[in-house]
């Protein structure tokens, strides 16, 4: 197996499943000739021709209004948008057409296709280069939200996703773009969706994230082991539909939960996390549901270290938890 | 440049031709006028079963039956076309039976988009007719990107789409029309140009010369075409049609027309729109002016009409008892479609209801209103 | 006091503060000649002229582009936008400017703006006549979101939202524009922001809810007191800023909540309230944190009754707190 | 119809003059030739302080100078400005102090927008320069906002808006562009068309013959000028702000120019782009062509142009030296400024977040990093 970085997998996954079936087309902005601002489309257009690899005109609403008319018509597209903060023009036809679709046709139109974007910050994005948008696509029926933690993940649930009969947003943590390196498996290869993973295993709390957020869990669960505290690491995977029974399992183990999440706290996805254990664990819980999540402020930029959740907040919850 | 108004069928005192009659058969010409008489027909009908309370909801099509459907027959049956809320001619046109649009506005049991959408926002696959959703414009882009798979497919297909000219202030108009450009995708976009949005007069929406001029914007030919005037509607839009099939690229059609009825069954038209000006265009009314047209071609005699009038009614007729007939949508039906499969949660969400219904606890009216 | 419908006291409140502030305009699609398709900004195109109230072309993120342009400059403009389900083109103008203005520009510039639409169901109007989007913008910092409950609720919410100095999504409840009627103060008239309100005392059960759904509540209750049940009603009015005191304090006295909301029930508001409480009151809370919500599923049209919540489910989530 | 392009500055064996030269002043004409100097080496000094690592991004906009200074000129002191990321020469223009800019682009506690965006997103309330954000296209309709409300106010000033050809494409160019013709609002809007949106060519933009064609379908005229002829481009700059303050409505200019260096510090344009094009266009400099014509014209000698870069030099340097001695932005920033006053919520956010890191728990590295 090659080792590889999430863009790289990302990549691999993309050229895999467009060898495999002819009718998966990449399309967005800057995705051909230049291969994508972060590589991940890189060779895709030499490979598989400007038919199957769209540069489009600057305009997401666009991007993805076609891509819906190409996933009606039978073909597999899988846009790209450049920067997840820019999905917001194309928030109408993700929300009022794509998510839809199905059911609105009574099950005559589909619309199988995957949005890739590059999410999160640790890169000095600031405002515009750096938004965690994940959590307003799960409060949409319709949709399905994946955002992988690592190399291997990013191309087993890629494939998924792009093989999925209905619309998936794929979001891929751009901190870990580069950073994180492992083995992936070579040719074809895939993760079901809808399931989470036990990242780590422990009896006294359970961390519960998904993306980049993942690998900050797992520095601070080497921290609090230190203190003999054993934390265990739910990695959600796929926000929907979510692994309740995974989650809801460890957390009956544990009886302390911490959710992780890096977008701003109020409404985030770990806040449903939060109420579905209120709802059908408290019997188990011997503390509060702690979060550790972004501010709600704007995604700055000078003091970005500061925002994002990092091992020693995380270590601060888990602490608070467990002496509680 | 705002080009000329096309027309084919002169009126005394009203329209002179500027384009020759298209070449269609005596059968085509009859069933044009069929098509535009049942639409009419339908219309008319489904306003009272809106105001007797039996459809919730629906949106007149009166003064534009020439204008979509003298589009849409340029089309071969294969083509995709993404109509608007008003277009209802189209499905009838491309075949589909008065019944399962019926049914569709009773959103009954037997309703093939099995009751989830307001009336007239019909879909169906078998005509190749996509799902119509209200927010306007959306179907606009979506069109050019069926037409762009086309071509990537070499598949020798063209999509056609309708919509207002409100929807050309809307960011889909501008999207679909810049990358049909682009792409030179085989699209025909024909905005139905009937003067208002809801009531926003044209000028309140655009400063243009014309809605055709927007076409130079995005590097395709803009056409104008008297809209109550199908013959011309039909010739321009076949022109577009073939370009396209050529792989010559898009074209937008401005089909000037007037909305004669309310802007939909929930609004009163009175409140901001001149009486008057609704009785001029009334004096146009397409279907008289195509009846006219085939009288005087010796096409079509009073007995005829009469006939055409019968059979469309009797079809209708039939068509509303058969809806009347059927009962709502069953309950687990909610949660289907969402996915291609149910989640683990939906399948909870619906157990829980299935079993409040069961124990009758939910509020009277809905135990039992509803099939499990 | 006159007693009024909902979306007359909208009105009244719309005209009372144009009356005072000629920096305040209306814009939107068809809220001048014909007065807004609910009637809410009927009569003042007549009395403030075409330049106050005006009627834009169909474009959702061009009502609110100019009106953040409008604001910027010092005018105090409330757009409309004419269903909630509509809002979606708007999205972009809404998160990426007009909630991160003031944030970005360091205070040097800021959108005072009160961005009112009709939300949430009960008029048959399917997948895009129906919905309530208050989740989406209570996840972007920057924005607040108020939704009234009631006439009175409506004026005084309203004119604080105007003067507010920051963006507000203020969100109409359609199914109570006309069926709910009441005294409403005359002249100008207030209800702070942030502020949560006690709808009914009770020492059993609290129920948390906002909008139409409170008035939906409220025959709960009377149904659960029949069998004894004293529920207590808190409505949030506003969403952000939440009053959690409030809340918390109402809860920690029952011990136990129910919280109630229209929108698909994964990553709804209500969501994070329990998140909250899950965090702040568990030891106080003597059985699990029950929601009563919309399905997860595109807002239907045929069985609407059945998606919507109402009393018999709300009873049926009382009891099992209460019996837990 | 694309109109021909505007040019004032003959070239030998290049540009012809199809334009008379503005009346400017001796001292006007020197004002612009230094501003666009200083964006020049504003520019080259940036574009190094970011490969040190000393900023964390940087925008170049060499080329472009006379397409923004030039237009830009045209405006009075009190007119708004609503800049895109490439315009740094209309911050300079406007009188703002180029230490306030290297703040900005260093984040510090002295960036007047408090280090809370990426360097070059400038705002800059006491030239009217409205804040710029990464996201494409949303000032246009912003500019168009601020111009309509200036007509309700009877307010005599005009805006004036800038955004690259990609963003011809964007959603908020059809509605800015659109509102503006509708309400015949008080706006210019210039697009510098550079012939790129990172690695797309204007080709795979737009179908259209021009972007200046674009605004017949806003019923408002469209200008085409030679955007590296810094006369030319304030020439159709200041016709356009005239209309626009006579209440005649908008223009959109199409500032005709080229992009010589990456889109950005973070994109090698080499992956993409045939560098002999940019050979090609450097010897359309439009520094060296205004130094040509100002020379010949006997109002720049060698001894003047030597003191205007020293000048500017010293300027910067200055200004670098003043910002490399900030430090960061204080912590407590982090949570103002989301609100007029922030809610409870942000305090508790400020109080934990300051509690832990007075006890050092936030990993090492952010401890004391920055003042509390
Ligand atoms: C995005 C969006 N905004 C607003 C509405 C409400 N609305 C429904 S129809 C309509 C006017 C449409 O006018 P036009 O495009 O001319 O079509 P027509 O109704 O005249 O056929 C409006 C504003 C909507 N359905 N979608
Ligand atoms: C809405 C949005 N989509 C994508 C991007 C990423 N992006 C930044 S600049 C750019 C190209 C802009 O090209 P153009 O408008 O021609 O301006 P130029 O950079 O050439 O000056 C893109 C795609 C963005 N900033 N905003
Ligand atoms: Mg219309
Ligand atoms: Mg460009």
């Amino acid at each position: 197996m090659a080792v590889m970085t999430l863009w790289e997998a990302v990549n691999d996954a993309l050229k895999t499943e467009m060898r495999r079936d002819d009718r998966v087309v990449v399309l967005g902005e800057d995705v051909g000739v230049k291969g994508g601002v972060f590589g991940c489309t890189g060779g895709l257009w030499k490979e598989f021709g400007g038919d199957r690899v769209i540069d489009t005109p600057l305009a997401e609403s666009g991007i993805i209004g076609a891509a819906i008319g190409m996933a009606l018509y039978g073909l597999v597209p899988v846009p790209e948008i450049q920067f997840g903060d820019f999905i917001y023009p194309a928030f109408d036809q993700i929300v009022s057409e794509a998510a839809k679709m199905r059911y609105r046709s009574g099950g005559e139109y589909t619309c199988p296709m995957t949005i890739r974007t590059p999410i999160g910050g640790g890169i000095r994005g600031g405002h515009y280069h750096s938004q965690s948008p994940e959590t307003y696509f799960t409060h949409t029926p319709g949709l399905k939200v994946v955002v992988p933690s690592s190399p291997s993940e990013a191309k087993g649930l890629l494939l998924s996703s792009i093989r999925d009969p209905d619309p998936v947003l794929f979001m891929e943590p751009k901190l870990i773009y580069r950073t994180l390196k492992e083995e992936v498996p070579a040719g074809d290869y895939t993760v079901p969706l809808g399931q989470a993973r036990i990242a780590r295993e422990g009896r006294h709390v359970t961390l519960i994230a998904w993306g980049s957020m993942v690998s900050i869990c797992q520095k601070a669960a080497e921290q609090c082991a230190q203190d003999d505290i054993e934390c265990e690491i739910v990695d959600c995977r796929t926000l929907v539909p979510l692994d309740e029974a995974t989650i809801l399992e460890s957390v009956k183990k544990t009886g302390r939960a911490v959710v992780v999440y890096e977008a701003p706290r109020t409404s985030g996805f770990g806040g449903e996390i939060s109420a579905i254990l209120a709802e059908r664990a408290i019997e188990w819980l011997e503390a509060p549901i702690v979060r550790v999540t972004g501010f709600d402020t704007p995604f700055p930029y000078a003091l970005e270290s500061l925002y994002m959740p990092e091992p020693g907040r995380i270590r601060e919850a888990v602490l608070k938890v467990w002496n509680f | 440049m705002t080009p000329d108004l096309l027309q084919v069928m002169s009126e005394p005192g009203g329209a002179t031709a500027t384009a020759a009659p298209p070449d269609l058969s005596d059968a085509d010409l009859r069933k044009l006028y069929r098509v535009m008489v049942l639409t009419r027909l339908l219309d008319e009908r489904a306003i009272k079963l809106q105001r007797q309370g039996r459809i919730g909801f629906y949106v007149p099509a009166e003064g534009q039956e020439a204008s979509h459907v003298g589009s849409a027959f340029a089309l071969g049956a294969d083509d995709w076309v993404y109509p608007s809320y008003r277009d209802p001619g189209i499905a009838l046109l491309r075949g589909v039976p008065v019944v399962e649009m019926m049914h569709q506005c009773y959103a009954n049991a037997a309703d093939n988009t099995r009751g989830r959408q307001m009336p007239v926002h019909y879909s169906f696959k078998k005509a190749n007719l996509v799902s119509i959703s209200s927010p306007i414009a959306t179907q606009i882009i979506q069109a050019t990107g069926t037409a762009m798979a086309m071509k990537i497919r070499k598949d020798p297909r063209v999509v056609m789409t309708w919509f207002g000219d409100g929807a050309t202030s809307a960011n889909d108009f501008h999207t679909g029309l810049n990358f049909a450009g682009v792409f030179a995708s085989p699209c025909v976009f024909v905005c139905e140009n009937n003067g208002w949005a809801i009531s926003v007069p044209l000028e309140g929406q655009t400063a243009s010369a014309s809605i055709a001029v927007k076409a130079e914007a995005y590097g395709m030919p803009g056409v104008r075409v008297d809209g109550n005037d199908v013959l011309a509607v039909y010739a321009a839009a076949k022109q577009a049609v073939a370009r396209a099939r050529a792989g010559h690229g898009p074209t937008l059609i401005e089909s000037v027309t007037f909305r004669i009825g309310a802007h939909s069954s929930s609004d009163d038209a009175s409140r901001y729109r001149d009486p008057a000006l609704c009785e001029a265009w009334k004096k146009k009314d397409p279907i008289d002016r195509f009846k006219r047209y085939l009288t005087q071609k010796k096409l079509l005699s009073a007995k005829d009409d009469e006939a055409v009038h019968k059979s469309c009614a009797d079809e209708l007729q039939s068509a509303i008892e058969a809806a009347e007939k059927m009962g709502p949508p069953a309950v687990s039906t909610l949660f289907d479609d969402v996915f291609a499969q149910r989640t683990a949660q939906l399948d909870a969400q619906h157990e829980a209801l299935k079993d409040a219904l069961q124990r009758g606890v939910v509020s009277k009216g809905h135990h039992g209103e509803f099939p499990l």
